[in-house]
């Protein structure tokens, strides 16, 4: 397959097709939008599905064989705030508190385009490592704290205390984030299905895994829509943040195959380990931002993570890294 | 039935601070509160939620007091870096002395 | 099989008896009622696989094929919003606005009543063209402007503009039926079938089609709960407006039926067409009649609407309007 | 197999552990909760789902093998009311209210208990009747009623109705709990499933069957997060009640087990009657209890219901029912 | 625009309540009402309904007199049993005579 | 901390003109709003939307002639053919300058 035909095939995957009807709803002015219900539905399911799957496959992994793919996870995991920061801070000139903000998203992981970069590699007909979602569920809470970190050398008693009123310590702060939403399904479901094993997993699996791809469909048209609802921000976050939303990923992408490919894990896993890095939070990342830096705009961090991190890598970045470990998998 | 004159602080801020804001609250001497989910739009065009434009509601009934004390606590802290607002209205509540 | 055994089928098929059930728990004064998010989470799911599998359906016919049933289609969208708004101006003796705005709910089209015609008409062994999904789209749009146009007539600076705010243009209305949700779903589902094709298809198919009769139920009951609200307003509007409810699907429908047949539409595509023509909106067509006529009683159209015409059809008018196509087609 | 395999199995089932992870969840004071609306369509989907696929099979029962159960069910839908009622009272020393507030809860029935115990004795193996789910809406409401009644003995006039406004009637409850959602839900989708019959099933039952264990999980994971959130008054209900949660069902399932035995039950329909006469309600039950005795404090019912009763009969009664059904077989 | 002074009665129950109370509304003299989905917690920790904190509120404007007779029908009836708050605002209401 | 008194006008109406309104208090001059999904039943018995009773709730603050401005708008407009009602409340606001 070349280049080409494999990225038009990826541009005419249902997933792709419908996060660009929602981003083209969005630009019409339609009224389309997913009931906020529904939309929380959606990622309940698609991260428990994804944990319990994960869990089944994990109980039939041996420790071994995770051990390498976990450190270089965790690497990748101190490794991406780091650059992130230190791009946005001294090549951007953004202040401290925005470039800690940013670089907390991108050290952090998404787990929608996790997702998209598992379906595409199996589309490509290869076989990601089953333990790929722990490897998710390591990758996602470390950039954030190692960015907030960065972000507090600033903190100078940024909250007043007068009022009898104690500042939210750091302590809330990790609580709220490894409690968060998106870590107690996934580890949960983790923990879960490796209790149940294939056996329990059997009766429930047409509900979670039979309506998959179609769930994830419908979760894209929504995120295309919230994507969309960004668009007009563009403007606002300046050239340089979009330059660095498309080059970061491609930075800690690339990274991620060759550490993937040193780890042993084979093409396909190369590919989602890639993506996972590439890819900036958008849901555990800004609460706990804009709690610890409140001076830090929102803006700029949502809009380049939703807005360009994300459709970059569906459309282009998850194909470039897939065809990266294919050439790195055959050398 | 007797009505006691209090004072009925309303505040929309960023999901975000809710549960702390809930928190401060009870500190600060409310005895209860009444939480909405709303959308809103306001001078800062912050979006800092997922979905832009998702607010919550928090509304509390206190004495004079504490109602200062809330609408200080709140410029202070919130005012500057969040997308907040407060204000306060007369209100007479039944058995008003359960809330003081 | 004989005219009573057929609606004796269709009696007792899930979809009608669900729309009982509703109905009966609305009677019985019971709390019971999808929750709003639910409801809206039904019918973004039912147009959008109504329109994915449209698409992939669309991909694989002939544009020729296509030509006559979508000009035959445009010209129902044509006749019925005039036949409607002169039978209830003259014969009902109801005002412009009130003529106009019942007229465009009967110049467009209701989706349930497509949905619920196309799965009779499968279950009679017939199989409607590929294509009636595009026809959909094509017939829910223009009855409601060409209502709406006609009610402008007496439209006399109804909005006072002092204020220094302008009223609503009819750009405005316009764009907001163009870009509604049920238009948005339909069409842009279609456009992602026709570009994803049969293979883009298969993975989601469990999620939007195995699931879909199933959903269909669901979103029967509340069609019937809502239709069950109504139905302390049928005494409110009186007796010609039950008897239109229902005697002018049977026109509409009855057209459609020749039309159709004309075009060169197989049977199944007869019955369609027609439960296509003979239904009433009440999605699309309510709020922009609510905006552009606010002299509309909404009592009188959205009873007729979903209290009168849609049982209607649900419970008769599909299976008169097969049999006429069968008997036209036995011709 | 031995008792410890079968609770092991049972513990390692996927809707224990998803029950496990809500509680735990919990704890841990996750924010994770599934949204309201998500809840209440879980539970209408389930309820639909059992109501149908009992009428399906109740349209195959004869009326002389439903006899006989359905006697016994009553039965013991008046006797559990009954001995709840005589042991909180006198043993518990609790006030009238109190009690007869408690005993409503376990004179009726859960629905999401009959169903894992229905999920349980499959998994062993086991046929339950197809009209168990007939029983169950027998057993709903009666206990209901007779303990509302004994509660009445003590209600003088405690409403005082001199604001011109009556009290709200015994008819006024007794129409709320038989139009309740579960009642209609449940007794509409029986008749709607004996209407439509296996043929009218056929299409449906990929989304009412294919996706209901998997459905189920996800209801028991906001099931523990709602226990989870009792836990805290645990302390507050006191060590009688606590005792009284696992003991009057260990003898009402008992007793179930025995006349259910006697009524001619499979093993299997033995094992369902007992989990239902084992239960207690917390849908049908607080709103009738909380409007007819206000001075009974729903800390105590919701909590022995929610937070004591149900998660043993998940965990422990269920199994320890089936081995009483089991040896009574086979005697 | 004319606008009349009327009261803004504010009243947050038990779901429970609710059907019952917008009953006796209508019969003490309201013309309408606008209930609205909360959350709340107040000094009586009852947890009454399945998911503990859901509350809603009923607000309705009515002239003086009915406000007092609606404050004393809920203080004599519901105060004593269940969780509910109830308090009186001043409020312009244009073209107030509908609400009286 | 410093308060300032402005109105809050609450309107409650019905679904459909929603975004129209939000578009209009705008032109009117409100920098703000907050907007709530609501049940609601007055003296009309329109049930213009799909589900009956579904109203939404708008609240500004703003000065006193905005609020006139608001009001009049309205009761041109809406109220000869819409389920709508508007009123108007005294409130003090933190930092109230900003919404003027
Ligand atoms: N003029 C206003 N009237 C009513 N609500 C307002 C107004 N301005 C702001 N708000 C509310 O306060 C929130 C925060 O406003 P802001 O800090 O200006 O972004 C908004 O989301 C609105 O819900
Ligand atoms: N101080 C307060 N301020 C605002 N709302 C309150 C307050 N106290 C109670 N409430 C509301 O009234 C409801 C019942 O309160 P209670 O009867 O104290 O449990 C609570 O759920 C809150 O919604
Ligand atoms: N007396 C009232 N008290 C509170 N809200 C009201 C009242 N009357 C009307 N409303 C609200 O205003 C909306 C429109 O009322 P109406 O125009 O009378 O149908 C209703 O849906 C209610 O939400
Ligand atoms: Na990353
Ligand atoms: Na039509
Ligand atoms: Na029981």
């Amino acid at each position: 397959m070349t280049t080409f035909e494999m990225l038009k095939l990826n541009l005419l995957s249902p997933i792709v097709l419908m996060f660009a009807l929602g981003l083209f709803a969005k630009l019409i002015r339609s009224e389309l939008s997913l009931p906020k219900d529904l939309y929380t539905a959606l990622s309940i399911y698609l991260l428990l599905a994804l944990g319990l799957k994960g869990g089944v496959e994990l109980s039939e992994s041996s420790f071994s064989a995770l051990a390498l793919p976990a450190l270089v996870t965790l690497l990748l995991g101190s490794i991406t705030p780091i650059t992130s920061y230190l791009s946005l801070r001294y090549l951007g000139r953004f202040s401290i508190a925005d470039a800690a903000g940013i670089a907390a998203h991108y050290g952090s992981v998404s787990a929608v385009t996790f997702i998209a970069s598992q379906q595409f590699a199996i589309s490509m007909g290869e076989t990601p490592e089953g333990f790929m979602p722990t490897l998710l569920t390591l990758l996602e809470s470390p950039g954030i704290h190692i960015a907030l970190a960065i972000g507090a050398l600033q903190r100078a008693k940024r909250m007043a205390t007068e009022s009898g009123v104690e500042a939210r310590s750091k302590i809330a702060i990790l609580h709220e984030i490894l409690t968060g939403r998106s870590m107690v399904l996934l580890v949960g479901g983790l923990v879960v299905g490796v209790l149940m094993g294939e056996k329990g997993y059997v009766p429930i699996k047409p509900f979670f895994e039979g309506g998959f791809k179609g769930a994830l469909t419908l979760f894209l048209l929504e995120m295309g829509i919230v994507a969309g609802s960004r668009l007009s921000d563009l403007r606002r976050v300046g050239p340089f943040l979009l330059a660095f939303g498309i080059a970061i990923p491609i930075l800690h992408g690339t990274l991620a195959v060759f550490l993937g490919h040193w780890a042993g894990l084979s093409i396909g896993g190369c590919t989602v380990l890639a993506a996972m890095a590439a890819s900036a939070s958008y849901i555990a990342a800004p609460p706990a931002v804009r709690m610890t830096l409140p001076e830090a705009n929102p803006t700029f961090y949502l809009t380049a993570s939703l807005a360009i991190t994300f459709p970059f890598n569906l459309v282009a970045g998850i194909p470039l890294y897939y065809q990266l470990a294919n050439w790195l998998g055959s050398h | 039935m007797k009505t006691t004159p209090l004072k009925l602080v309303t505040i929309v801020c960023e999901p975000v601070l809710t549960e702390t804001l809930i928190g401060e609250l009870k500190q600060l001497g409310s005895t209860g509160f009444t939480l909405t989910s709303v959308r809103g739009e306001g001078s800062r065009q912050m979006n800092s939620s997922e979905v832009p434009g998702e607010k919550n509601k928090l509304e509390c009934i206190v004495s004079e007091e504490v109602s200062r004390n809330i609408i200080d606590h709140i410029a202070r802290n919130y005012f500057p870096s969040y997308s907040v607002i407060a204000y306060i209205t007369e209100t007479l509540v039944v058995r008003g002395d359960k809330y003081v």
